[in-house]
This record gives C-alpha cells, structure tokens and sequence, in this order.
C-alpha cells in the first residue's frame, strides 16, 4: 500500500510543484539571459533584482480578464490549453533525476518512447487552439505547427534509434547505466545524434529559430493570439515544461545523467562528493541556457525551409546514423 | 476480475468513441473521438501487457497520423459532403458490403481459435530473462513474420508512390 | 475513390484572405496589407494605406512659410532633419537664397546622422521582423546616442525643427564636433558587430537570398527610389546626381546592388551607414568659418513660381514640389514626394509569389515610415 | 549656390548668362493685371538691384515691402487666377530633348516654361501621352522615372487643375516637369503604361482633386476613406473638413469664406 500507491503520489505532487516553480523561474532566466545578450538589465522592479517578478507574472496572469472570441468553439478552446499542458507535465513521470529510486517516479522498459509519445499529444492543444479560436492567423499557425512538429517528431525519433542501439535499452535509468557501463557519455559516442536531438528539440518546443507556430512577427502570436489570461498562461506552462522535459532528455541520453563527468576514472572519484542530481540540473541549466541563447542571437526559418531542414536534412543524416551505427554495433 | 473489468469498460469506450466518430456532424470533433478511440486502445495494450505496442500505437496513430487528418480537415473546405458528388447509395452499398466483410472475418477468426487451444502458441518463451516485449516482438517480426512485415512495408511504399502522385500538380 | 475524389472539387482549398493590419506587429505603423493566400503563399496582395493622413500638405498650405518647417517634422518622424533640410532647400531655391557653406557643411553633418539614426531603425525593425530581436537593441542603442546628439544641437529629440530657409537656427554648441567624431568612432565599431550578428548567418541568408528580387528595369518603372532602386544596381543618388547642401564638395560612394534582392538592399544599407561616417568626418575636417545663416529677407514671400527639389533621404528621393503665388506668405501649394510611399507601391509586386514569412521581410527591407507615407 | 547645384545643367547655363532679365519681366508678364501694387513695384526693384548677383537683390524688394505687408498677412480675398509659368528666356539654350520634342510634335506642345532651373512643357491632355511617351523613349530625353505625379487647383480658371508630371531620367539626369491643364470633370489620360509608378500617384491625385484618369487600372481612393465625400485638396474644400455649404455649392463657399477673411483683417 505504502510502496505502491502513497510515495508514488506523493513523488508526483512534489514532482509537479518542482516543475511548476522551475517553469515560473524559467520565465525569469529566459528574461534575464535575453536582456545581458542585449546589453541591457531585464526586469529589476519586483523584488531584488527582479526575482519576483516570476511570481508577479502568473499572479497578473490569473487576475486578468479570460476571454473567449464568440464564435469561438468553447469546448475545445477550453480544452486546448489543458491538453498542451498535460502531456507537458505526465513526461516529467519517467525522467530520473538521480540514480537513486527516490529520483524518479517510475522506471518503465519502454520510458524513452512513453516520453516521445506522450509528447507528441502535446501537439494537440497547438492544433486545437489555433482551430478552436476560429481566427485566421491562429489557424495558419496551426497548419504550420502540426506539420513541423510531424517531421522534426520522424527525425528526433529516427535519431534515437541509434542511441537506442548504443545502449541496448529502452529504459531512460538504463541508457544512463549503460552509459557508467562503457565509461563514455553518448554524447561522445554519437555526436551526431546529439546536435539533431538538440534541433529537433528547438523544434518540437516550438522555441526560436523555429518558433513558427507562434511568430510574433507574422502571425501575431500565433496560436495563441485569442487566448488571454489563464488559458494563456497554460500555453507558456507548456511550453517552459516542454523545453525541460527536452533537455532532460538530451541530459540523460548524452551527457549521463546524474553520473559525475569520466565516471569510470577512479582518480576523478571526489567529484562524487557532490550529489548526482546536482550534476543532473547543472547540465540541464548548460543546456536551458543554451536554449535561451540561441533564442537571442538568431532570426527566424521560414516554414519551407523549415520543412526542408528536417525531410532533406535531419531525417536522412538520423537515418544514416542508424546505418552507421548498426554497422559498428555488428562489427564491435 | 479487475482486468476483465478494465476490458470491458474499454471496449464499451471504444465502440462508443467510434459510434461517435461516425456520426458526430463536425468534421473535428469526429477526428478528436478517433484520438481518443486510440488512446483507450493504448490502454488496453498496456493492460495486456504489451507496453512497447501500447506506446507505438499513441505515437504513431495518436501522434502522427490524426495529427495528419487533423492537417488535412482544416487545410481542405469540407464544407459540402462528398455524396454531394457521388451517389449516397453506392456508397452506402459499398459501406455495408466492406462492414460486413470485416465482421465475417471477425466471426471467422472466434470460430476459428475456439476450435483450438488457446495459449499453447506464445513461442516468446521468455528470451535470457528480458523485461518487457520489446526485444521479443523484434525477435518475432524479423523471423517467424518476416515475409508479411516486409509485404506491408512494400503496401506503405506503394501508398505513400500513390500519394505523391496524387498530390503532384501538372506543370 | 479517394483517388476520384482528390480530381473533384472536395478537395480544393480554399484561398484565404488575411487582413495584415492595420494593426499588426511588422507592419511598422498602420499600414494594412490585405493578402490572399495559398496556404501560406500570397497569391495577391492590396496595400491599403492613410490610417494616419493628417492632410499635411493641405496645412502647409495655410501656414507660414517658416511654420511649415514643424511640420515636415511630422512626416518622416524617424528622419525629421532630412525633411527639414528638403523643404528648406526648395524654398531657397525658389528665393534664389545663398545658404552659408559653414550652414551647408553642418546640414550635412545633420543629415547624414540621421541617415545613419533611420537606418538603425530600420535595420532593427528589419532584424526584428525576420526573428532576430538582439540585433533590434543593439541598433536602438547607437541609435539613442544620435538623438542625445541631436538634443544637444536643437534641444529635441525626434521632432527637431532643426533649420531654417536660408540657413540654421544655431551653430554647433563648443565641444558637439568632438562628440560626433566619438559617435563616428563607436559607430565603427558597432557596424562590423551588426554585420557579425546577421551578414554571414545561414537563417539570415536564407530569410533575405532571393527573396522579392526586382530588376532594374521594373525597379525604375515602379518608380522606386533609395536603397531599393540601387539594390537592383541602378546607379542614382540624388547626392550625386543633383548635389545639395555639401556634397558636392565631400567624397563618397554609392553602394550598389547586384541581384536586387533583400540581402543586396540590406548589404547597401549597411554600406551606407559606413559612406555617412565616411561623409560626416570629412564635413566635420573641413567645416569652414563664418555664419549660418545667409541673408534672407525678413518677410518670407518667394515671388510667383513653382519649383521641385529633391534630396537623398535615407528612404529616398523626398522630393518637395511648391507653388508660390507671389503674394501670401504661405505657399499656394506644396506637395511632397515621400520616398516611403513611391516604394511601398513597389511591395505588391515584391510580395506575391512568396510566403506570408516574407511579406514581413519584404515590408522591413522597403523601410516604410508610415507618417510619410500617409502625410 | 544659388543656381549652380540644384538644378542641374539648364541651370548651371542659366544663371550664369542672364538672370536679371529673364525673370522680373516673366514675372510681371503674367498676371500683372491680376497683382496688386505691391509685386509689380517688386519687380522693378529686383530688376534693377540685380545686376548679376541675384541674391543680393533679394533684400531690397523685402525691405520695400515690409512696411506694407505687415498688416496684412492673410490671402487676399480674391483666388489667384493661375500660376505664373514664365516662358524660358529668348537667349536661354534649350536642352537637347527639348528641341527634339518641338520638332517631332509640332504644334501639340501649348508652351514652354522655365523657372529657377526647372524646365516645364505644357501641353493640353489630348496630346499628354504622346508628349510623355516622347520623352520618355526619345535618346535625348530618355525620361524613364516619374518622379513625382501631383496636381495644383486654381478655382477661379475655367481649367482649374493643373496636373503636373516631374519627370526625370537615371541615364541622362536631367529633369523635366509636363504640366496639364484639366478643367473640373474633365479626364487626363493615364501615364501608368508609360511609367508604372504612376497608378498610386494618380489615385492620390483622383483623391486629392477629383481629377479623373481615363485607362488608369485601379483608379479608388487612395489616402481617404472610401467612402469620403469631396476631395479635401481642392481649394474649396475647408481645411477644417466639409460643411453642408461646401457640400452644396462649394463656390459660393470659397466666396463666403474670402470675406470673412478680408473682414478679419480690417
């Protein structure tokens, strides 16, 4: 009883208030990152040094007025936001932060595709809002985010075939054992996989240069123009939980997890000092700020090239990684 | 008795998600009753046990080929029916004659594994101790059903041929 | 049957009609563009302008001569020296006054930083629409320090009423040369980092290559003027073709383009910010002794006559036509040739055939100022 | 400065050769029926003072008039009967494209104009197109860029518009303005086969004036509402926006206002 129902709920609630706070807190990184690469402060005024103002945002948020277009469909308007959050946040069940048992809620033989599947529900609520809200720009931010996160879904997915041959698992704690195993983070051995999970990440999460379903510049917010308020603040939720989720993924199948760097080197071995989900979250943050970054210094794809990228480029170099690797994985 | 529950509660959720698919009036909403005819049928995979199938069915049903619909629904004016472009009743005909089809062929198959031992056939006996069915389901697909595996990947080949052709416009 | 069906008209999409403005983030103002599309493909496009028509050339047309300087301050509110410096060019040319050179040389200094100031904007704005928004602040930031220059020379910082007929209202302030040589000075440093930022990007080259070519020919015939017409290689600045102020007298080059495309009219402008340090520290050198202010009458009546003047805005040719009927002190009619409207008739053709993605390129890379468009 | 590089070549000729006796006399010529006392005693004195520098003449003109005007700042009440359009000195060399134009149209050009360095062909509509397409494809014109398309109202003319057309060419560079003149109702022919960037030039022109285009693509409102009555650049039409005596007799308006304005001024 105690094993099986009470500390798994309880793991999930504090789970889901972490993830809750970290989004919050990553709404302030972002805009803080952005206003140093921009030479100028981010929010100051809330708090010292404008840390509250990550919570000055959802309380603002709450307050304002919701609204829905009239000829909007209420059901699915209502229900779009709920579904992008959701698949956000049930993802976060199967990711360990740590070797130890009290670091993930569950381990599952299958947990890399349940996190690639789940996410792809996520891509739902984008779809649904953009069509619910019964507005021409959502709608064209719609079609454009259910076909791009279609392709980069075949080329992230395709791609982790290879890690999943390199490690032999399908196990999100067992490809971070196999990677204390051979005493290599698969980021070495399969760099390539590396840089297209991390594209096809920018691109699943919607985040800049591929932040076409929501282009402020040519849709007007996109999908998300007709939502106000809470409703809105999903969205947002969403999408700080999917960039996590995201780099938690890149965190454990390339960069070992919770394992301290050369974890096979006994002379490294006071590194083992610090606490494994220490180094879990500090390589989440390398890879977060990375995120953020990139957000600041490059413009944005067009939806043909976009789509270009991910069919004539990403998709046939993941395939040609699985050739590869089966190769050396037959030979070796 | 908890999983027979689980089974029944699944399959009354499924026929009615797809009664609903067929006769809801917005084209949508029908396609969202199909998403969620395949998540319920997720869920019975994963109480059969068979987690990989379960997590592939809401990855590529779920996650891509609705999706796709979807795509299709709100790219394309649906506002007037096909049957305003072709006889109702032929279609009709066509439709009874396919559903019966198929229900012959359920029929077919109960009568059939009633007449036989059920269980004796699991060849998955279990593999060096592997957890999960992944690796048992490659070991099956890439040996005892190698020829109808690669027959269907053939059958896609073709379709997908068919639909850029389709698609192409004349220039 | 689905194979019958894709030849029926089931399956034709329709075209959707989208209203781009007149409030929209990358339409830099009101300016509303009614697109059609094919999916996301402009099929046809109609550019609807004069949400802010304030009938500017009607009031010139009951003012005074000297209160006309306010406002063309109004039209090209990113550029308002440039208008200054037209409309009292033209008048002086229908008066046949002689401007002081130290007068000439300090309106150049003028005018080129506020080219330099408007093409920040621009590129900025520009940078911003196609999704990369650092380069928006970095551009602000040199901006700002054009405007303290400004405000140092006429105490305003976007509306500047900075000169008069016949010449300037003020000399340089002591120490506001040196200033400028230090502007010149960061802003050489500033341009390779807005280069670095954009010229080599792949995204960025990608967004901008080929993207609303327009030949030369069409170009001239679309009447579009500035950055535009010398994108496509058309050789025409109106400093170099009919000089004004001191151009004649400083050296600079006139960038040109070679594909016609949006990365040749950005690669131009950049050039062009270069060509104005280039022309502000050469004026700054030779910035002759004296007045500035020539002998104008103290009644401003020009006798009966009509005169069009143009000069090389940093959208343009803005060109000034006015009418005197000899005998009001306000002008029978003056009418202004904006270069942001003649070019914004070129975005039509520019747009259709490309993605709703590009639009927002192709109305940054026209480098619209709506108050002028509109007047 | 005064001449030399703002208006191109005929100028640089122009000021050069003969200033003082060019102008005064074109500027009297015109309307000195219609001028007061005041410009007409101008003249003279600009005449005389200019004796090669014409802006050190300009001074002593102003300096007669400024006791007098002061007081009487406002348009006098009666509408200037037309623009002044002085014909280009006798001895003043005409450019090339010019002479051309003179021999290959005779007779379709109404006048020649010039001023401050501007040259002005003015013509009548029915031979506007001809004339611009000559200039535009001839080899010593080879006017390929309209600058500028606009217009000037002079309601007392029985033609009251005046359509004007800056035209100039990237090869040659050189300006030449054509001037037509329309009457209220009357139709321009449209140049937007010639030269493109004439469609929305002329729709403001349509907008402004009412002037009308025949074979314009697309002639609609431009800069005011679709919907808007009256064309706000018209002299008649108030600068405060249309009244419902505007709307009914926009003259009879124009007249009213003029003595309210001469009233003010006593």
């Amino acid at each position: 009883m105690l094993d099986t129902i009470v500390i798994p709920l309880l793991k999930i609630l504090v789970l889901l208030n972490a993830v809750l706070v970290a989004v919050t807190f990553m709404t302030l990184l972002e805009r803080k990152v952005i206003a140093w690469a921009q030479s100028r402060l981010g929010p100051m005024r809330v708090g010292p040094y404008g840390v509250l103002q990550a919570i000055a945002d959802p309380i603002k948020l709450i307050l304002k007025e919701d609204i829905t277009p009239a000829r909007a469909d209420r059901m699915l308007f209502t229900l779009a936001p709920i579904l992008s959050l959701v698949p956000a946040l049930v993802v976060f069940s199967v990711v360990p932060f740590g070797g130890d048992e009290l670091f993930y809620v569950t381990d599952i033989n299958v947990g890399l595709l349940f996190i690639i599947s789940v996410t792809s529900i996520g891509v739902y609520g984008i779809i649904l809002a953009g069509w619910a809200s019964n507005s021409k720009y959502p709608l064209l931010a719609s079609l454009r985010a259910s076909a791009q996160l279609i392709s980069y879904e075949i080329a992230v997915t395709m791609t982790l075939v290879s890690v999943i041959l390199t490690a032999g698992t399908l196990s999100m704690v067992g490809i971070v054992e196999a990677q204390q195993e051979s005493g290599l983070w698969f980021g070495f051995v399969q760099p390539v996989a590396f840089v297209l999970v991390l594209i096809g990440g920018l691109a699943e999460t919607n985040r800049a240069p591929f932040d076409l379903p929501e282009a402020e510049q040519e849709l007007t917010g996109g999908f998300h123009t007709e939502y106000s308020g809470m409703r809105f603040a999903l969205f947002f939720l969403a999408e700080y939980a999917n960039m996590i989720v995201i780099t938690a993924v890149v965190t454990i199948l390339f960069w070992g997890g919770w394992l301290r760097p050369f974890p096979n080197v006994e002379a490294l071995a006071f590194l083992d000092l610090v606490p494994g989900w220490i180094w879990f979250f500090g390589k989440m943050f390398v890879f977060l700020y990375l995120f953020i970054w990139i957000r600041a210094t490059l413009p944005r794809y067009r939806y043909d090239q976009l789509m270009r990228l991910g069919w004539k480029v990403l998709i046939p170099i993941a395939i040609a990684n699985i050739v590869v690797t089966g190769v050396f994985k037959v030979l070796l | 008795m908890a999983e027979a529950i689980a089974f029944y509660t699944l399959a009354v959720l499924i026929l009615g998600l797809g009664v609903a698919v067929v006769t809801t009036p917005k084209t949508v909403h029908s396609v969202l009753f199909l998403v969620l005819n395949f998540l319920c049928v997720a869920i019975l995979y994963v109480v059969l046990r068979a987690e990989f199938l379960a997590v592939i069915q809401v990855l590529v049903y779920a996650g891509g080929i609705v999706v796709l619909y979807l795509f299709v629904v709100m790219l394309v004016n649906l506002k007037r029916a096909p049957e305003a472009h072709e006889d109702p009743r032929r279609l009709a005909r066509l439709g009874l004659g396919l559903s019966g089809a198929v229900l012959l062929e359920l029929a077919g198959i109960v009568v059939y594994s009633y007449g036989r031992a059920a269980p004796s056939s699991a060849p998955a006996a279990p593999v060096e101790g592997i957890v999960g069915n992944t690796e048992e389901l490659g070991w099956l697909l890439y040996t005892d059903y190698l020829i109808p595996f690669e027959v269907a990947s053939v059958l896609l080949l073709v379709a997908m041929v068919g639909a850029i052709v389709l698609a192409r416009r004349e220039s | 049957m689905t194979g019958q069906a894709a030849a029926a008209p089931i399956f034709d999409t329709d075209e959707l009609v989208i209203n781009m403005g007149p409030q929209h983030p990358s339409t830099h103002g009101v300016l509303r563009v009614v697109l059609r599309l094919d999916g996301e493909r402009v099929v046809d496009a109609d550019v609807v302008i004069g949400y802010i028509h304030r009938g500017i050339e009607k009031l010139c047309e009951n003012r005074d001569w000297t209160q006309i300087i306010l406002l063309t301050d109004r039209m090209d509110y990113v550029a308002a020296a440039t208008n200054n410096l037209g409309y009292c060019e033209t008048v002086e040319k229908l008066m046949e006054i002689e401007v002081p050179r130290r007068a000439r040389y300090i309106r150049t200094i003028l005018a080129e930083l506020q080219r330099i100031a408007s093409h920040c904007l621009w590129l900025g704005t520009h940078a911003m629409d196609i999704g990369a928004m650092t380069v928006f602040l970095y551009a602000f930031r040199e901006r700002e320090l054009i405007l303290d220059l400004f405000e140092e020379y006429c105490g305003a910082r976007l509306t500047y009423n900075s000169m008069r007929i016949g010449g300037l209202p003020l000399d340089i302030p002591t120490g506001w040369d040196v200033k400028v040589r230090e502007f010149c000075k960061v802003m050489d440093e500033k341009v390779p980092e807005y280069e670095e930022l954009l010229t080599n990007n792949r995204i960025w080259l990608e967004r901008t290559r080929d993207i609303g070519v327009i030949s030369a020919e069409d170009a001239i015939g679309l009447g579009l003027c500035g950055p535009p017409l010398r994108g496509s290689g058309v050789y025409r600045d109106v400093r170099k073709d009919e000089p004004y102020a001191a151009y004649d007298e400083l050296e600079f080059d006139v960038p040109l383009g070679t594909r016609g495309d949006t990365y040749d009219r950005y690669l131009i402008r950049l050039e062009e910010f270069r060509q104005s340090i280039r022309l502000i520290r050469q004026a700054l050198d030779g910035l002759p002794e004296g007045p500035v202010m020539g002998k104008v009458p103290r009644l401003i009546k020009p006798k009966a006559g009509e005169t069009y003047h143009a000069i090389e805005s940093p959208k343009g040719e803005l060109g000034y036509f006015i009418v005197s009927d000899g005998r009001a002190t306000n002008p029978y009619r003056m009418r202004v040739r904006p270069p942001s409207f003649c070019n914004l008739q070129g975005l039509r053709p520019l747009v259709v055939g490309h993605l709703v993605a590009d639009v927002v390129a192709l109305i940054g890379t026209i480098d619209i100022v709506l108050g002028e468009v509109d007047r | 400065m005064a001449d030399a590089p703002k208006s191109g070549e005929p100028a640089a000729e122009s000021s050069s050769a003969q200033p003082p006796d060019a102008r005064p006399p074109a500027g009297t010529d015109g309307d000195a029926a219609a001028k007061p006392v005041e410009p007409a005693a101008e003249a003279p004195a600009g005449k005389g003072g200019a004796s090669g520098d014409t802006a050190a003449a300009k001074p002593k003109p102003a300096a007669a008039a400024k006791p007098r005007p002061k007081p009487k700042p406002k348009a006098p009440p009666e509408a200037p009967k037309g623009p002044v359009d002085p014909p280009p000195p006798e001895d003043l060399e005409r450019p090339a494209f010019l002479t051309a134009l003179e021999a290959a149209l005779p007779g379709r050009i109404h006048g020649l104009a010039y001023w401050v360095g501007d040259w002005t062909v003015i013509v009548t509509p029915d031979a506007l197109l001809d004339v611009a397409a000559f200039l535009k494809d001839s080899d010593d014109g080879s006017f390929d860029y309209c600058s500028d398309l606009t217009a000037t109202d002079w309601p007392p003319r029985g033609k009251r518009f005046d359509v004007l057309y800056c035209l100039y060419s990237t090869r040659l560079r050189q300006r030449v303005r054509i001037k037509v003149q329309a009457g209220d109702g009357e139709s321009v022919p449209s140049v937007t086969g010639l030269w493109p960037a004439a469609n929305w030039l002329e729709r403001e022109v349509w907008d402004m004036f009412g002037v009308d285009f025949t074979g314009h693509p697309d002639l609609r409102r431009i800069l005011m509402p679709d919907g808007w009555q009256g064309h706000p650049q018209r002299k008649d039409y108030p600068l405060e926006g249309p009244g419902e005596l505007l709307l009914e007799s926009p003259m009879e308006w124009l007249r009213l206002r003029n003595a309210r304005d001469e009233a003010e001024i006593e």
